[in-house]
């Protein structure tokens, strides 16, 4: 078999705005996933409310568009339901940190083999470009007159302190740099996040495709993702300065593996033995409680 | 004949353990016997008790009366020595002085076989001792439950002995004597959370996601022990939120996916419940309802969720809503649960509450063979013969044909958006309405499928008392009392609740009499449903605001007053 | 005599600003005006419109009629133009062909003034140009609006000069030509979302605390505007949840404290609502209602969350439902929200949909002067008088004494879990029974202050039109219009929709010779409320699928159908 | 004023087991606040549901017991409305990183001068033991009978990552060392965490008192909590040595100083003055949008 970016073709009109850095992510997720030779009906991309969440219908491919913010909580079902599948995740910041920040930070203890690509524009572009997560600290917004008074999250780290198995950065504005590292991330086992720093010309002007290309470097040979301090110094240095590529690496037993009994067949294909339950009780009435 | 049994004490002391140890003691030995808790939201300390309901009847309803009292504290004895029946009598050690206490030393047994811990044991023997269970039944259920840990097994085995000895040997035990039951002693002694889960089972759930909330915790940590046998994944979820948007998740996939909580973490999933109605996804949600509002009486029993549960979630959806009619009925229930959800891809949530769930009674053993089994998913072989597949497809049921992705080279696309045909997000009106109407046509296909109510008796110019739920036995058991008088009320108990199609129960209303609500809640849920949906007036209702169970006792005088005058 | 006008093209355009301009213009002409938009959930692209409705008369419904279209795209020439009414023309750029096409060539006028970019404020002037606005009200728009940004100034005004004179120009024009209106040339231009915000303002607001979503952003843009000068305290939350709980803290800490949200941000606040039952406390909730389930339609209209409004939350607490009749309204009953939700120490949540919300009104100036300015907080004086202070004592309205910490040595402690009179947890059926009647108390203190609905026309006898909402001044048009010819049907609005005293609301609806409930919603939703409330069945019921409003063209020609048969 | 800690007494009976290692906690809380001469009146706890959060009921003091997990939210709520008084959160770790995970990251980026007690049982003790987000892995439980698959939460190095400007830890076992420790934390100005390491001897028979005075010990003079990247390695490394102290502080603006405007008086006292509204209607007139 083999895949092509063809294969992935939607009709859906794109309703992106013009020039915004959505659209080299959504090539780079063609090319990742053609190039990884994974056919359409094998992969499942689960995404929320807002811009990025939108990706999916602007491919051929198995799309479950469900809420704002429950984007992983999803994918985590369809994954454990469905394990012969492929499964990715693409959120804005503000779902998978904002509203959905509680399921990032637990889907990372659990380890799934996951992959969460989160398009960070720095707002919340879907609904006029409030303030979101990762807003710089001091920016002016209707609703933050004097400025934003939080410190914005730092996702790189967070992820790190919680031993994520891979942490990678990208930027839209270096498109030749994403499909390399989307399929990195999906070939890993285990959770990835994949946090692109997307351009938003609608509502950033200072985050422009030229910023990125000043303020982003490619991580060296010499670097060792799977050095903790390391990384977690490398993000948690003051953020002029964005480092592009693998950040972390960690070998952890992956969910299912280290403790569900095993899921041999995907959960789709399981008939309905109502005779299953006479073998519960069978057990059941043995034991006094 | 019956004898009612109440094990207080307080939380950790060990009721639980002793009320199981009696209740399949019991059962073994052909009696009927329900039995249920009050307890208090802590782990240790307080008042909590379990009471046993004996009989050579079956029977089925919640009572007050007490003829025997085992109290572990000072407090036990003290709080509920007043609940005693003319003749009962308290089991309790020396120093708890009480005129009603039977001269059966539960302490000094205890110490005698050896250890302090072994009291609930001793009141375990000394019950049995005094209503006649055999003694070959009771010595296998310490074995049963002791016999894993040596240390243990000893001294209970001992206690057993002694305080089955001691109350046989007490000269006022006759009145405590239980006439011979039915010779079946082959029923099951099973829990409400048992059965919803066993329900569970036999409805051929995969998939289940939840978090930890009295009263449905029980519910899953008995699939949490079946897991493997009967594999089901179980996922503990780090919020209500996250479980029923797996739930979701895990349905689109083709699992049957179910979560189960209560009131405040339903609240939660209410957005979830929204999304399941959109992508149409099926799925079972066990409601376990307590007193509320917010936290409210967290261990506690109430039906205050019926409304909340028919309109949650923004924008209209098809949905159903059943409620188990028994602890029995939590098998079928739950398990039709998963298969109307499957059908017309709706959610499902299955009403139950504290006194339900915590409910133990012994029952017949249900069969399974007759339960629906037909799983409503394109199979792989028919979805590879179609040219297009579209998850939305027009249809004149509202059903579209619904396929897991994976299983075929078509791809399936739900979308929370208002979508086309396709699943793909529109901002078209046109489409908008083609979309709202196919939900609406499924909306009716799923009420022409509705259960019709449980009636009991002549409704036909009579008073007529209507039920749903947990309080259904006891209101049943109250009204063949008052209709042994030939007061001729009858009952209407309803198992499916919503939609509820306006005819049939109509024509049943407006036949009676009188028509009298009975609901464990301060506001009428039921009430409301039925005047909107049938327009006639309810003219009693018995409700109940303290969190506890109707009792028989109350009913048939609330009935007598309300009903027959 | 009124012009309609439909300002087309894709997001990003400048559509709304062009109608601000124009709004504000006509309303400084003394004419009357309401604007209304249709958007798509994007923010470049697609297609979207903003229509504007001038009259010299007052008029606040919705229509459909187009006599001018400003065409900014393609495909709004395509789409819109057969919209037009007779007589009706488009203004477009030369290269986009039709025949309806005026010879005003926005483009050319455009690049005329220097820059494309002023394509949509030579459509103003074209439009001001057509419609006889005086040149002198034009002008200041324009430094008004590019004053502060020299660059666009120049442009804008060239671009208003132009297109205004070649309007003017125009051999056609006449039958746009508006009369002079009544004079009135001091009426404010206000939004739906301002008038919420300045309602909030008005009622006391001194906390907000939300979470972005469609419609509701613009409330809270708008008090993010006026936070300093208004002395509001305003939190983007992470989430809804958080909103709602941060809500809960500030009331209890003696703020008045409020959000705003749509479904499905509302959803995820139940838990919080019943909360806030529980507690006690007072809050105000904006739903911005738009069509679900789930996401919907973001950008559109509905109304149809009423019933999970009346019921959402798990246990039995009273809470106060109002929906605003109008823009100017929306004002009032914000304000009067807070007032009813300190007095009676519940959540009020105030229904209003996108429409409402996205419109915008030529209006008289509202006065303030009148509005309650009452808190009902234990004063610190008070409290410091007190021998003890009890959170929950009991009265026979079911109003407790409510005080904030802080304001004496009094400590105020709530509770989530059911209490007693202090604020304590209890797992008593007692005290849980007497606070249960309390709040059920207050629940009828509550109903007593239920406004009575607005009843238009002699209902005796006649057919009865029933709104609620947005949609009440589209109804009250088309009935005007319908009694025009003495056809007599009356309406009546409901402006506080819950909770709905059974008798005064039976009584005019049994007085009516037929019912019809106009709803924009799938379901009716205050068609359940009224059954339930009056058990008269409703005859008719009109209603929208589609997430657009509904035109009073076609409710005249539905209600002649419906109601006049 | 001079306050004791019988002005802090009351008279509800307590709940908790014998034993419980949440008696310690209590004691500590009523020595800490007298001995910073706060009198009930001006403080405010703040609990959603668990064990722990039935604390403020044994203690005469103003009392917001909300919903579980969302104690901080309610906090936050208060915190800006009554400025002028002393707000704790006492939450187990249940609600304040399981149901509540979301509040507790982004309260950490506002730095409200909030102190947030975690009493951490490693279980959701009041619905009978389930496993919780600091469960160590591999604990066997009903839900999880093949033991916990996950990895437990390391709050601590989620809260340095995201440079939570006090954070520290004690234990119940520990008595001494606790009411010193709440002191500091109540005393800092700005967001402090206080991660306490609880005994629960009804569902844990592992971690008694004993194992944690074994395990723990207490940071000595040399250690600089301001050292970022050495809090965060002290953290991260394998958890069978816990430290007990102040283990990181930074200074950072506080959330209304940077941003929100002054609020000078707590709300509370706010009339309603409805012609505010007149001047909001004239500064809008004036301006077309
Ligand atoms: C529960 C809920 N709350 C709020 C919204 C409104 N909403 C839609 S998209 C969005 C923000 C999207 O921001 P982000 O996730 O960063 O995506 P972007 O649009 O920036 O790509 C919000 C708040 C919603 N749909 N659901
Ligand atoms: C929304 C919601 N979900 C679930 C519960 C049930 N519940 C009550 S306490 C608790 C766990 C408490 O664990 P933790 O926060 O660690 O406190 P602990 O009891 O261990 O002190 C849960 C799950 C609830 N009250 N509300
Ligand atoms: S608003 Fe920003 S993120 Fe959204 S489509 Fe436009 S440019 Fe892209
Ligand atoms: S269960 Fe554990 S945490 Fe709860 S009171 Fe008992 S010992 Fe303490
Ligand atoms: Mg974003
Ligand atoms: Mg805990």
């Amino acid at each position: 078999m083999s895949v092509s970016t063809a294969d992935y073709a939607s009709s859906v009109p794109i309703a992106w705005c013009p020039g915004c850095g959505n659209f080299a992510i959504l090539n780079a997720v063609k090319k990742s996933l053609s190039e990884l030779d994974l056919p359409p009906d094998r992969v499942v991309i689960c995404t929320g409310i807002g811009q990025a969440p939108k990706l999916p219908h602007y491919l051929r491919v198995n799309t479950f568009n469900g809420l704002h913010g429950r984007e992983i909580a999803s994918a985590i079902g369809i994954k454990l339901a469905a394990n012969d599948l492929t499964v990715i995740v693409h959120a804005g910041e503000g779902g998978a940190y904002g509203e959905g920040g509680n399921h990032f930070l637990h889907a990372i203890r659990r380890n799934m083999d996951l992959t969460v690509v989160v398009h960070d524009n720095l707002n919340y572009a879907l609904t006029k470009g409030q303030a979101s997560p990762t807003t710089p600290a001091g920016t002016v917004k209707r609703l933050q007159p004097e400025g934003v008074a939080s410190q914005p999250l730092n996702p790189l780290a967070l992820a790190i302190s919680q031993s994520c198995s891979f942490v990678g950065q990208g930027t839209s504005a270096r498109a030749d740099l994403l499909a390399g590292l989307l399929k990195a991330a999906i070939r890993h086992r285990g959770f990835s996040l994949v946090h692109i720093l997307q351009t938003c010309p609608s509502w950033d002007r200072i985050h422009t495709p030229q910023f990125y290309k000043e303020h982003c470097y490619e991580l060296g040979e010499d670097y060792d993702p799977q050095d903790r301090d390391a990384a977690l110094r490398l993000v948690m240095t003051p953020e002029d300065r964005h480092p592009l590529g693998i950040l972390y690496l960690e070998e952890r037993p992956l969910y299912n593996e280290s403790a569900l009994h095993e899921i041999e067949q995907p959960l789709r294909g399981r008939l309905v033995e109502p005779e299953t339950a006479d073998q519960v009780l069978k057990q059941l009435a043995a034991k006094t409680k | 004949m019956e004898i009612n049994i109440r094990i207080a004490g307080a939380a950790g002391q060990g009721m639980q353990t002793a009320a199981d140890l009696l209740g399949k003691g019991v059962t073994r030995s052909g009696w009927h016997v329900i039995a249920y808790s009050d307890a208090e939201s802590r782990i240790r300390g307080g008042l909590n008790f379990n009471h046993l309901r004996v009989s050579d009847q079956p029977c089925a309803g919640v009572t007050n009366r007490v003829d025997i009292l085992v109290a572990l504290t000072r407090e036990a004895v003290e709080q509920l020595a007043p609940t005693l029946t003319e003749g009962g009598v308290i089991l309790c050690s020396e120093e708890r002085e009480h005129p009603r206490r039977a001269p059966l030393n539960l302490a000094q047994l205890a110490e005698q076989a050896g250890s302090k811990r072994v009291e609930s044991t001793v009141a375990v023997a000394l019950v049995a001792g005094l209503i006649g269970l055999d003694s070959s039944v009771l010595e296998p259920l310490i074995h049963e439950r002791f016999g894993g840990d040596a240390a243990k097994l000893e001294p209970n085995l001992k206690a057993m002995t002694s305080g089955y000895a001691a109350a046989q040997a007490w000269s006022n035990r006759e009145m405590f004597v239980l006439p011979p039951g039915d010779g079946q002693t082959e029923r099951l002694w099973l829990a409400g959370h048992e059965a919803l889960a066993l329900g569970a089972v036999a409805g051929g759930v995969t998939f289940f996601a939840g978090y930890p909330m009295s009263p449905a915790t029980a519910i899953f940590s008995n699939l949490g022990d079946w897991q493997k046998q009967a594999g089901i994944v179980i996922e503990q979820s780090e919020d209500e939120i996250a479980a029923i948007n797996m739930v979701a998740g895990a349905a689109y996939a083709g699992a049957r996916a179910m979560t189960a909580t209560s009131g405040g973490g339903f609240a939660l999933m209410v957005e979830g419940l929204s999304l399941l109605g959109m992508i149409e996804a099926p799925a079972v949600i066990v409601l376990g309802q307590r007193p509320g509002p917010a936290t409210g009486l967290p261990t506690r029993t109430a039906q205050g969720d019926l409304n909340f549960a028919r309109f949650a979630g923004h924008g209209s959806f098809p949905r159903i809503l059943l409620a188990p009619s028994s602890v029995p009925d939590c098998i079928n229930v739950t398990a039709y649960a998963f298969d109307l959800a499957e059908r017309f891809q709706v959610p499902v949530i299955v009403l139950t509450d504290q006194l339900q769930i915590d409910t133990t009674v012994s029952m017949a053993a249900p069969s399974f063979a007759e339960m629906p089994r037909e799983r409503y998913l394109l199979t792989p072989e028919a979805l590879r013969k179609l040219p297009v597949y579209r998850r939305y497809e027009q249809a004149e049921s509202g059903l579209s044909p619904m396929a897991a992705p994976g299983d075929s080279h078509h791809t399936v696309v739900v979308d929370s958006d208002e979508h086309d045909e396709e699943g793909h997000m529109t901002e078209s009106g046109e489409v908008a309405e083609r979309m709202v109407r196919k939900r609406l046509r499924k909306a009716a296909s799923v009420e022409q499928a509705a259960w019709a109510p449980d009636v009991t008796g002549e409704v036909e110019g009579r008073p007529l008392v209507i039920t749903w739920g947990s309080c259904r036995e006891s209101v049943a058991e109250a009204l063949a009392q008052i209709n042994a008088n030939g007061a001729g009320v009858a009952h209407m108990n309803l198992r499916w609740l919503w939609p509820l199609p306006a005819e049939p129960i109509s024509a049943i209303v407006n036949a009676a009499s009188s028509i009298t609500v009975v609901e464990n809640s301060p506001e009428g849920g039921l009430v409301s449903v039925l005047r909107e949906v049938t327009l006639r007036k309810v003219d009693h209702e018995i409700r109940s605001v303290t969190g506890r169970p109707f009792a028989v006792e109350y009913l048939i005088e609330q009935l007598t007053q309300e009903v027959m005058a």
